[in-house]
């Protein structure tokens, strides 16, 4: 399996491309004729009003969902087509934070590492003080608050060397300090020359730079 | 791979022996169901012994709805079978460990404590023979073909009774052929007949279910 | 023609009965089912007009939204 | 904008085609729906054992052998469309499920009433009725998880997957019954076995069959007419449409 780490991207060249993207949820359009791309060492920084259908167009992106037409293509070939190719360069944080609320934050993590076949050579403990998780790292899961908890969910950013990063709502649940780490994080990203497609009602989001796809609710 | 799915079945061994007792639910299902019957219908040693196969089939059935509920429906919850397809492995095969892990661990201790049901129910030992082996080869198509259906309802707040009436029908072909086994066992008469239809079924099961559950994983994640 | 008498084709040799509470109660079910479709289309016809008020409303609130946004001096997209 | 409107012209054109299609399946399937059992019930010769109870045939054996091909018909539309993403072809299954659990019904109940004065009672485990039971649930199963999701594509997609398990545990499910009916009560089985008909018996019972494959035919359409409008509600055509009438 070959990684396609950031840093041997050229800035500039096109990573993900959405072609006629077209969504419907419960037999509403929520979007159409979406278009865009995203390059490497560059950010989409998608906005809407709730019920706009950001959530279900990142889900897109990640394939986890189909579309109801168009299609998403991963260095101009489409996902679906080698759809384990295309997981190894993601890393999609969603709603659903993806830890066993019975695990611990090391457990989780290390499984997390095996079932994406990364090396352990990042100290967890190291990464979750870090993340100010220091001494919380063995305890479950479920024990921590919501905002420890997107903290761990965090630590794939610095775990997966992954060339495309799609995160929901990041930002939510976490202090100040920790959305200072995230958006530096996420800076290093862009600028080592990976790409990233984020959604938040922050207007954090604002000083990273991004390209903005302004997204409206669709009657 | 091998790392991998080892690590998957070591995390579903931790999640289900640490401290809770849900592995040992649809056993002590399956007991009580069984030990209703000698009560409802009669104790008689006799007509234990001609019902016994069929009680213990429909329990089996009944207990291995209740542990399939929860197949997926935790990673589900939580986003980890969302990171599993997002993992790069192949997720047909994640499933299927997984599911196989499920029933080492719900139905495994049923098998276990067949003897004690053949004991309850007066069977005897050739009968216990052929149920056991019944099961054996039975149970792991419930799991395979029930584990669609739970895929498939996992978004559903209300899984339960909905689950039962999709997969019930589904399993009265084994039902059949199971209890005519046990009875042919009574009867000291060749149940090889019925031992292979059964494993034919599976068969069929293992080689069209894995990649039907994760069709079904991926429409409930749509 | 199998029967002589009216009378006759009723009790259907004795079996009337039941050869006509399966024939009655078929018959009903299929014409229940054709009628249910019926009903089922005229409340559709009568949803799609609070649909579209409820579109008109949401398009409604947006304006106004709009309007008020403008007012503060604010940059919308 | 025409590209993203092409699924929704062929939702369109479907409705079209089943509006037009409908009298052609209705009026003939009504015409031979009453023929044949006009011709059954009257002139029809009775059974020399069963005699006139007998005519209940003319409505049981085209029910029953319908209620198992809609099923089939209905695991191909999901086939059809989980292979080539077509919504309309769940919206069929929507529209075919309770259609076929009334023939399934319709089986059921004529089954009963034909079994009363045959064997005395109403219900007997026969393989036959077994497996319509069974059938039933099968439907109410598909009819059930249709209508859990609030999400119709998702519930389009999940149904046609249910359904393909279903037509291929069917025969295995028909073939079970039937062996496990020899095995536990060989006897009452030959009562209710079609008898060799006489032509002047068979020709009722094959245009019945054919006309009530005609009035389901219809009775699908319909229903298939209302829910691509349920599901369309919001594009142009269909509110133009529901305005014009």
């Amino acid at each position: 399996m070959v990684y396609c780490s950031p840093t041997s991207l050229i800035v500039g060249t096109i990573l993900l491309t959405a072609e006629n993207l077209s969504c419907i949820k419960q037999d509403r359009l929520l979007f159409s004729q979406l278009n865009f791309s995203v390059s490497a060492g560059n950010g989409l920084y998608i906005k809407g009003e709730n019920g706009a259908g950001k959530t279900s167009l990142l889900r897109i992106l990640t394939g986890l969902s189909q579309p109801a037409e168009g299609s998403v293509l991963w260095q101009q070939k489409d996902i679906t087509s080698d759809f384990e190719e295309y997981a190894t360069n993601l890393v999609y944080l969603g709603h659903k934070l993806g830890l066993n609320g019975n695990l611990s934050a090391i457990d989780n993590l290390v499984f997390w590492n095996t079932v994406n076949s990364i090396d352990d050579t990042t100290d967890l403990y190291e990464l979750l003080s870090l993340l100010g998780l220091a001494g919380l790292e063995d305890m479950p899961v479920n024990r921590l608050s919501a905002g420890q908890q997107r903290r761990v969910s965090l630590a794939r950013l610095w775990l997966k060397p992954a060339a495309l990063w799609i995160l929901d709502e990041p930002f939510n649940a976490l202090d100040v300090q920790a959305v200072e780490l995230l958006i530096d994080k996420i800076k290093s990203h862009i600028t080592g020359g990976g790409s990233l497609v984020i959604t938040s009602h922050l207007d954090m989001v604002t000083r990273l730079n991004c390209d903005v796809l302004h997204m409206e609710y669709n009657i | 791979m091998i790392r991998v799915l080892n690590a998957i079945v070591k995390r579903e061994f931790k999640l289900a022996f640490s401290g809770s007792f849900d592995f040992a639910l649809p056993l002590l299902f399956g007991v009580m169901v069984i030990s209703l019957f000698p009560l409802g219908v009669s104790p008689g040693p006799e007509m234990l012994q001609k019902i016994g196969a069929g009680v213990i089939w429909v329990s089996a059935i009944l207990a291995s709805l209740l542990g399939l509920e929860k197949l997926f429906r935790e990673d589900f919850r939580d986003g980890s079978l969302e990171q599993l397809r997002l993992s790069g492995q192949p997720f047909a095969v994640i499933l299927l460990v997984k599911v196989v892990v499920h029933w080492l661990i719900t139905v495994g201790p049923i098998l276990i404590l067949s003897p004690l049901f053949a004991l309850f129910l007066n069977l005897t030992p050739l009968m216990f023979e052929a149920l056991f082996l019944t099961l054996l080869l039975g149970t792991p198509m419930l799991s395979l073909v029930g584990a669609i259906a739970v895929a498939l309802t996992l978004s559903l707040e209300k899984g339960g009774i909905l689950l039962a009436l999709l997969m019930l029908p589904l399993f009265i072909p084994l039902l059949i052929f199971a209890t005519s086994a046990v009875n042919n066992a009574q009867l000291q008469l060749n149940y090889n007949g019925q031992l292979g239809i059964i494993a034919a079924m599976l068969m069929l099961a293992i080689a069209l279910t894995p990649w039907s559950i994760s069709f079904a994983v991926k429409v409930s994640q749509n | 023609m199998q029967f002589a008498s009216l009378s006759e084709f009723f009790s259907m040799g004795g079996y009337g009965f039941f050869v006509w509470l399966a024939f009655g109660v078929s018959f009903a079910v299929l014409i229940g089912l054709y009628w249910l479709g019926r009903w089922q289309s005229k409340k559709i016809k009568a949803g799609v007009l609070t649909e579209l008020a409820r579109i008109e409303r949401i398009k409604a609130a947006r304006k106004a939204r709009q309007n008020k946004s403008i007012d503060q001096g604010e940059v919308t997209q | 904008m025409w590209k993203w409107l092409h699924p929704y012209a062929k939702t369109e054109r479907a409705h079209q085609l089943a509006g037009t299609l409908f009298p052609w399946f209705a009026l003939p399937g009504l015409i031979l729906f009453t023929l044949g059992t006009v011709w059954g019930l009257v002139f029809a010769p009775a059974d020399y054992q069963q005699g006139d109870a007998f005519r209940i045939i003319y409505i049981h054996v085209p029910s029953a052998l319908l209620s198992m091909s809609v099923y089939a018909s209905m695991a191909i539309c999901g086939f059809i469309g989980l292979v080539w993403q077509i919504r309309t072809c769940y919206m069929a299954i929507a529209a075919i499920a309770p259609v076929g659990a009334v023939l399934t019904f319709i089986a059921l109940w004529t089954g009963a009433t034909w079994g009363k004065p045959m064997w005395g009672t109403w219900w007997v485990w026969d393989a036959r009725l077994t497996s319509e039971l069974i059938l039933l649930f099968l439907y109410f199963g598909i009819m059930a998880l249709y209508a859990s999701f609030e999400d119709k594509l998702q519930a389009g997609k999940a149904v046609s997957v249910m359904a393909m398990v279903g037509v291929i545990n069917l025969p295995i499910i028909h073939y079970s019954v039937e062996w496990w009916n020899t095995l536990h009560q060989g006897a009452t089985i030959s009562k209710f076995e079609k008898p060799s008909m006489a032509p002047e018996m068979l020709w009722p019972l094959l245009i019945n069959l054919l006309g009530l494959a005609l009035l389901s035919g219809a009775l699908v359409l319909q229903r298939l007419r209302n829910e691509i409008v349920m599901r369309e509600l919001r594009r142009p055509w269909v509110i133009n449409m529901l305005k014009e009438q």
